[in-house]
């Protein structure tokens, strides 16, 4: 069997474009959720291209009623904008967020990876259990990697799910994300008084910044 | 951002204009509805009708400690938090307004300024950006995604696996197997005593006197070394079977020399 | 409100066809269950024509990797018939053929052209249906011709796919029991006296190794 696969890998030619662009746009379509590129490569014949099956994709359905979005890694077909008001049966009820969620996952989203204590100096409010929960149960929020200060504190992060409710392509493209880092209102600074471990901080949150969303970086 | 103390002293000089403040008993009202100090800041901070960068903490705080001081003559209960908070303003309010002390170390009170107005902008930005973010268009109100799944079918293959050399094994195995018997020594070559007995039992009768203990080997058992030992060392565990039965004597005239049997029976 | 719905009708005009399209697109897509054209009709602004959209649309997708599918009174927008198989998400389990089967293929491909009768007698049982089926089903043998004996028996042969997996050129390459000896693959001594095994098995199947493998031919 082991054979037979190799053998079909070797003798067997990728698929024209236009075929592949086929395969994607059916994968694509019979998907609610996002499906990522790793996995409609698991899904397309061997040597098949989805990455310019994709942008060809993206292309056509620009100006249709549906159209192909980027989430993360992941590209998921989305009805247009627009066309949202045709939609109140499909419309689903979505919870009114108590304004501390909203605030705190702002927070999260444009301070990732932050941890609580950081969301609390922001807000300057301790951050009930509730609001976490609620966000993580909405999977809008997870937890990130631990901090490397003392008593490593977990921190949290944005989801995938975050962005494809929001339209996101990535966590870049947060509205207003480069205004506030360039008014250094995204920089991580501890009251007067408190240097030393301010520095540690600092340093370790420039680099997890540049990691996470370097708008520099975007084109 | 950094707040200098002349705009401070400014503000300060130029008085408060009561109408420009949301009253503190309205505040007071909507208590409940602060997220904290820092919110009730921010709120106060807005009555100054400025720029937040440009907002002047010492009059905030000023305004921070009437609202307490009001509520207080309301006898309304204050989190711990607003006392705090109301403490940490008063410090900072004596700090501005002072000349600084030389020998204290520490931020200065512009530094702590600059802090708080910083805190202030920032959660003024969160709040815009929430805002910003609230209103995008959203899954599920603005945009929707496929109204049902294509169910994708889970396919178990099982990929048999099987080498040459198993095949071959396996195949050895099969033709080899009649070949195996359990273990049995081959008896070709062994003359028993239960034969050697017999064989003595029915000749020693016939016997008249001394005779060479090899006349007694049976036929067809001299024809190879291993048969002659075989049947010579039976033939001899006969002997000495029947001589200590009664039934022969033995004699041996030397070491290594001949030995030799005659029938107890018989007379000489 | 009919006054108001009448001035609608009459003061707005129906949106241009290819808006019409985007709004049927965006419908069918978004919908959990096939729509009929009544339920397009209400969702749709006043004055549009959504059975031009719907053909239009059915032209546009139709050698797409998604069709616009008639379901009784009903659309729906479906992934393409021949993509069907992308919908299937395989799993492989590597998994050990069995000793019976590994044995019976090997009496198949040393043996071949052989029946069931006699797979049996040379391996002392009974050879089951399920065994012979999976070797089947892994396309390693397949049916000879009839045996010309009373009954006329099926025989078994090996396949070019057998070779393919174990690599073998034909079924003349398998070793014969002489080499297997050497190769110390038989550890197996034969009793003194007993004539060689494969001798014997040489002479009772002669017609049949001439054609198939003659283990003499080896080099």
């Amino acid at each position: 069997m082991i054979e037979k696969e190799k053998l079909t890998e070797t003798l067997f030619e990728a698929p024209p474009i236009e075929q592949q662009e086929r395969m994607v746009e059916a994968i694509l379509f019979a998907s609610m959720e996002p499906v990522t590129v790793k996995e409609i490569i698991g899904r397309l014949p061997h040597g098949s291209e989805p990455e310019i099956a994709l942008k060809n994709l993206k292309k056509k359905y620009e100006s249709r009623g549906v159209n192909l979005v980027k989430v993360g890694d992941c590209w998921a077909l989305r009805t247009a904008a627009d066309l949202g008001f045709l939609m109140q049966k499909e419309s689903v009820e979505v919870r009114k967020l108590s304004r501390a969620a909203v605030e705190t996952l702002a927070i999260i989203a444009y301070h990732q990876p932050v941890t609580r204590a950081e969301i609390e100096e922001i807000r300057g409010v301790s951050v009930s259990r509730g609001t976490i929960d609620l966000l993580m149960d909405l999977d809008w929020i997870k937890l990130g990697r631990r901090r490397m200060s003392p008593g490593r504190p977990v921190t949290f992060a944005v989801t995938q799910n975050f962005l494809d409710h929001f339209g996101l392509e990535s966590a870049r493209d947060l509205p207003g994300l480069k205004e506030l880092k360039s008014a250094g209102l995204l920089d991580s600074r501890p009251p007067p008084g408190s240097p030393e471990l301010s520095d540690e901080k600092d340093a370790e949150n420039d680099e997890q910044q540049t990691e996470l969303f370097n708008c520099e970086d975007v084109k | 951002m950094v707040v200098n103390s002349s705009d401070s002293d400014e503000n300060l000089s130029s008085g408060m204009a009561p109408n420009e403040f949301i009253s503190t008993d309205e505040l007071i009202v909507d208590l409940d509805g602060f997220e904290g100090p820092l919110d009730l800041l921010l709120t106060l901070s807005r009555t100054q009708k400025l720029d937040l960068m440009q907002i002047s903490i010492l009059q905030l705080a000023e305004q921070y400690l009437e609202f307490v001081e009001k509520a207080r003559s309301l006898r309304i209960e204050l989190a711990a938090d607003y006392l705090v908070m109301a403490a940490w303003l008063a410090y900072l309010k004596s700090r501005l307004l002072l000349p600084p002390d030389p020998d204290e170390s520490g931020p200065t009170g512009e530094e702590l300024a600059a802090h708080l107005a910083f805190q202030l902008e920032r959660l003024q930005a969160m709040r815009d950006v929430a805002a910003k973010l609230m209103a995008r268009d959203q899954l599920g109100r603005d945009f929707f995604a496929r109204g049902f799944e294509e169910k994708v079918e889970k396919i178990r293959r099982i990929n048999y696996q099987a080498s040459l050399l198993d095949l071959i094994q396996a195949y050895a195995r099969i033709r080899t197997k009649d070949e195996f018997r359990p273990f049995v020594m081959d008896r070709n070559d062994v003359y028993t005593l239960e034969q050697a007995l017999e064989r003595m039992r029915g000749l020693i009768g016939y016997s008249i006197g001394w005779i060479d203990i090899s006349t007694f080997l049976p036929d067809g058992w001299t024809s190879s070394a291993n048969r002659i030992r075989a049947a010579t060392a039976s033939t001899f565990a006969a002997t000495l079977e029947l001589a200590k039965s009664g039934d022969l004597e033995l004699r041996q005239s030397d070491s290594f020399g001949p030995i030799q049997l005659r029938s107890k029976g018989s007379d000489g």
